[in-house]
């Protein structure tokens, strides 16, 4: 069956590549189940989950109480017994009732157990703005858990590596935070499933460049792909760095392109104090202190709370702002 | 192995098991669906049988079904981000409301814009949340409400905090707080009734039970046969009451109201109602219920069946409808009127009130977005 | 107002108020404190009352509170990092890891290391993370133990887990989950339960109600009379049972994990014990209660009791008491020997497990404190 | 009453300056109150509420059941009301479990309600390594609430900082995450209290010094002042600056110092990756640019889950570590 939504007719959404990488995870493996709440009948309020209770049975993707500790913490113990739980988080601000959890259990399990009891959970968390979403539905709360060591954290921009991060995620014997970006779920690509790309801790070029480095990942990815193609009439050659994985972190990748450009721009949608291009801005300055032509600059979310829908267009880091931070660092130095 | 067969198996005295009483299993009514009082029910004091009081109410139901079926037109116009109905659960509105005197406390969720409109706070200001021009659009402390709570079940321990502030500062307000079915799975439902037993807070918890946790039935939220049923390990009164019936629900809430009042502490009351709507208009009932299930809820109506007991008791006629009728229109026009225009909108906003003073960093930052807003690009950045 | 005043209010029908049964006030017992058995008490299986499987719990009650003692020791004399003692609680650990087979699922508290022994662990493995040299010093996988959880009530939604996941893969174990009285205000208390309900999951969650939550009594914890009224609105079984008295116990919690395996899902149990030593070694329980209450309690020692009883049924005399102390004496010594040795430590083991694979940041940083070890800066940061 | 704690004879601890604080801050102002875990008659398992019960009653400092997020949402809602909470979470990781009731309600209620609804509670968090605890009673949070607009982080460093910033943070109308460097406990100084030092927001320079700034907070001061010292010995001039507030960042003073040293070393003990410590070697980098002859270093705790007692001498930055940091900068460049 899963053949059926694994070779597309019609372009492909991210949503549609998501379900998929599920649904395939799912017929090759019984130990993979999916839960959470109204993954089931619905299919999730995205609908990503979509005809997976119908296909595998209540037993491999059911609805669960309205509970997000006892989700993590039930995936928790079912990982220690020996199946893959894939778990959803209805909304990035849903998904903090389960941080004591993630924080003290998921991450830190094979290290205190001296490698004894692997977690192999998968974390689904749709995040970000841009959908018009009232207060909570939109934060982008990858930066906390970065920080936390144990986790895997990526987050894919393209149809293709939605289902095949997705699927190296439940492949992975390592807890992954799968953050899936909201304003690209409907966005399409003709692409046929089963698809692989780089691993996860991978980084991918998507357009070379040569005067500046846009480091992104997830929904800010399209952004600096616009940024970059605006710059192009200009006559500007920015290169677009995908990072797919915040953790493990593509050194080696990103100071290969501001060795190259000797400029670096990171943009991400978080807030940007504290956030997780300070780590990305940091390591560059450090590690490419003598290659940096112009201070890398940061593009990323303002420093207040998630706006209301009529203001996000405010918030959201964009192609203009994007290029700013490009003229400022091209002007520079 | 169900409850029942265990208090058997408990009656042959195998072992000490707590189990629900069986006599709480029928919610407490005072009209049965046809509008008929039913026998040994609710309580209600007599003065709020009295046709005024009960007219009152029945206004109340109206106005709320009028607003809310205002509100969901003006969503498919796009006139709001995204609106919950309330359709259906009028009843528990209304009698929550009404159940509190100006000074006392209500925290609202998402679902209950129905009640702030009741409490008087004006129709914009109300829906300003789901309007999507501000997170929320009244002064909390003017009108002793909350802003509507969309993090399920953290509003509980807030009113908890209200309530002990309250009972410190020896001010007989009482917090009443709303809460879903299946938000009472939550921890923060748990901590928050624990805690107010512990205080003896005067805090009245009020679960709308209306079936669904967006497409989830009651039955993948409890195992319990009531979710009143909590109230036995809180050590707190646990009632459940019909919640399409306004007489039972004012009796039920009146008394819980008064003894938080009077120094008895909390009350954990469920109020067994329906989701008549989808959970929002961009939800899609049709995945997860059937029709004929809405239909058997449709004849269980809240307002239909205070309308039949009024009008066997000679208090409601066309002539009063008619009044309501009239009054609803206005309201409505008004609220057509209001949400017409589109408000203006600057930047700034976002940056104030993030801290008593903005710092340095956020200044830097507004000047960032105001150069861009002026320049034309904040605009440019919101196609 | 009390909850005893509603249900009379209740008799006079004014509400429909669920309330705790009052036939459950009084914990389940089979012994009384004098160790003479009750009238209308537990109801142990016959085959449990035999003197030989009796005298195999009372063995394992005194190798509890030897084990206990000797680790109180150890901490006294600075070989352990911290030791929170189960002293006066034996009964529970003993009850709990007896009631359940090898392949049953053991998740314990910092505070149930005696569990960890009497299900086989060794006790330098036991107490690997209250010495400090690791966080968990056995395979929790092998001994189907998970590890010692300090978070607390983080480890019911665990229980879940594992249960629900046998339950999907057809295997009938259990898991068994101890929670103190304290951790039972915690969200996740509440969730564990709940879920463990709808799921029906072979899940038995013993709370050891052992008075305090390090300085809180239980009357601040909870306003309910017992903590197992808080089955009651997860729709399963409660019992209060005497967690002082051994055979009840049993009985209790065998019924619990028969009803599990066979499919009848979760129970909760709420074993009345009592903490005769301080929350640690580091607490000082002078600053909040009384010595004449720890008194009372020590008259209600779990191992007395029951010695008592068997004395009187003959299975008891001095010389099997003989045979018992020199177990124990020899078990101490060989952990005293073991704990005399400081093991040695390398800091590469801060880098293995944190990921399947270390990442490159990880293998640099690894490199870095391997420099200083060599270098001896490694162990200079120590002082 | 208070006076009497208000004037000590004898060198006061860190934990009696923050019990003094309560105490004095409490006898002002009835509308302070005090309440968490073992915070009334055991005063707290590090005694910092000691007394206070029995000076100004249970309705003042209380006990509450074991539940931090309904702990965090009372205190939100008696802030709502009128008081000024000061709740204590035993422990670091034991606030992860109010970590929603912080990052969606207390953090944004003020903006959220523009402005009609401020929430003035302060948290206190004991924060750190150093005192051989076991798993969970070591952690360093203050990155995650950093990264959340609506907070104000500090932590104290001094004995006279801890009374003066604990009463700047009762006073303040906005929430305050108050970390405890657990560490510092029981270090001393004679003080005379009440004590004013500067107020929150303000950076203060704990040793003058020209070729290289150590950036650091509270518990790894002293760790810089260790430093800084034997560095002296060998002629090295390095400039200690205690942030005391991470939010509001005094990026002046930052500026001020690297400008002068061209040399900057960040400090912390939380885990480094995305860590706070990340924000500032960015800002620096990026805004100090021209100014630097190094690149900007940091020394962090190390990116694993906090380790055992027996192990954390090998996690904890120290004064080796901060020197073998300052070497490289000082001869790099
Ligand atoms: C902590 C949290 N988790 C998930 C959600 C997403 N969500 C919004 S409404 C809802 C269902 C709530 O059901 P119920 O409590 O019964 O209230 P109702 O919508 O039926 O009034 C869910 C899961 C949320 N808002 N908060
Ligand atoms: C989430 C969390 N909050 C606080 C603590 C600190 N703490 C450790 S033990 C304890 C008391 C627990 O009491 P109880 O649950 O009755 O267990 P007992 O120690 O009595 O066995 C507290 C507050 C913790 N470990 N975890
Ligand atoms: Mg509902
Ligand atoms: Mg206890």
């Amino acid at each position: 069956m899963s053949a059926e939504i694994s070779a597309p007719a019609a372009p492909l959404t991210m949503a549609k590549a998501i379900n998929a990488a599920l649904s395939d995870a799912m017929a090759e493996d019984d130990k993979v189940v999916v839960f959470g709440e109204d993954v089931g009948a619905l299919g999730g309020v995205f609908r990503v989950t979509d005809g997976l209770t119908a296909k595998f049975g209540e037993e491999r993707c059911f609805d669960t109480p309205l509970a997000e500790a006892s989700i993590m913490g039930t995936a928790i113990g079912m990982a220690v017994y020996g199946f893959k739980p894939v778990v959803e988080m209805q909304f990035d601000a849903f998904a903090y009732p389960a941080f004591e959890q993630i924080f003290s259990h998921l991450a830190k399990m094979r290290n205190r157990t001296r490698g004894a009891v692997p977690v192999p959970v998968v974390v689904r968390i749709p995040y970000g703005g841009g959908i018009g979403g009232v207060e909570h539905h939109s934060d982008s709360s990858e930066s906390y858990f970065a920080h936390t060591p144990g986790l895997h954290v990526v987050t894919p921009a393209t149809v293709e590596d939605a289902y095949s991060m997705l699927r190296e995620a439940i492949d992975s014997p390592d807890p992954v935070i799968f953050f899936e970006p909201k304003r690209l779920y409907w966005s399409k690509a003709n692409v046929a499933l089963p698809a692989r790309t780089g691993p996860i801790g991978t980084a991918a070029v998507r357009r070379p460049g040569t005067q500046a480095t846009l480091v992104c990942y997830g929904q800010t990815v399209p952004i600096c792909m616009a940024a970059a193609e605006q710059a192009a009439k200009e006559g500007i050659e920015l290169e677009v760095l995908d990072l797919r994985s915040l953790v493990p972190l593509d050194d080696a990748a990103i100071e290969r392109s501001v060795a190259k450009t000797g400029r670096a721009i990171v943009v991400h949608e978080s807030v940007g104090f504290g956030g997780f291009g300070a780590e990305l801005a940091a390591r560059i300055a450090e590690r490419c202190f003598y290659q940096l032509e112009a201070p890398v600059t940061r593009v990323a979310g303002l420093d207040v709370p998630f706006p209301p829908p009529k203001y996000e267009h405010w918030y959201l880091p964009d192609a203009d702002r994007v290029l700013d931070a490009v003229d400022r660092a091209l002007s520079a130095g | 192995m169900t409850l029942l067969d265990l208090s058997a198996r408990d009656r042959e005295g195998a072992t000490a098991i707590a189990v629900r009483p069986a006599w709480d299993s029928e919610p407490l009514r005072y009209l049965d669906e046809h509008g008929a009082p039913v026998e040994g029910g609710a309580r209600p004091r007599p003065e709020s049988l009295a046709p005024a009081a009960l007219l009152r109410g029945y206004r109340a139901l109206r106005f709320a079904r009028a607003f809310d079926t205002e509100a969901t037109n003006l969503v498919m116009q796009g006139r709001l981000a995204v609106y919950p109905s309330c359709r259906g659960q009028e009843a528990c509105e209304v009698a929550a409301v009404h159940a509190l005197t100006e000074q006392d406390w209500l925290l609202p969720t998402y679902r209950d814009s129905a009640a702030l409109v009741l409490r008087g706070i004006p129709a914009v200001d109300a829906l300003t949340l789901l309007r999507g021009t501000w997170h929320c659009g009244y002064d909390p402390k003017q009108w002793r409400t909350m802003p509507q709570c969309t993090p399920l079940a953290t509003q509980g321990p807030h009113a908890v905090g209200l309530g002990l502030a309250a009972k410190l500062a020896g001010d007989d307000s009482v917090a009443l707080c709303f809460f879903g079915d299946g938000s009472t799975s939550e921890g923060d439902f748990h901590e928050a009734c624990n805690s107010a037993a512990v205080y003896q807070a005067p805090v009245v918890f009020l679960v709308q039970n209306n079936q669904y946790a967006i497409s989830v039935p009651l039955h993948k939220q409890t195992r319990a046969t009531s979710l009143a049923d909590k109230a036995v390990g809180y050590g707190m009164p646990g009632v459940r009451v019909d919640g399409n019936d306004l007489i039972a629900l004012t009796a039920v809430l009146g008394e819980a109201v008064d003894r938080a009042r009077a120094g008895g502490g909390p009350t954990l009351i469920e109020a067994v109602t329906y989701r008549l709507q989808a959970h929002t208009n961009a939800d899609d009932a049709a995945r997860y219920r059937q029709s004929a299930e809405v239909e058997y809820w449709r004849h269980r109506d809240p307002i239909d069946r205070l309308a039949r007991y009024l009008t066997a008791i000679g208090a409601l006629d066309a002539t009063v409808e008619a009044e309501i009728d009239e009054e609803c229109e206005q309201y409505c026009e008004r609220m057509r009127a209001q949400f017409a225009e589109e408000p203006t909108y600057h930047p700034d906003e976002m940056f104030e009130h993030v801290y008593a003073e903005p710092t340095t960093q956020l200044l830097a930052q507004r000047e960032m977005v105001r150069a861009e807003y002026g320049s034309g690009e904040g605009e440019g950045a919101a196609q």
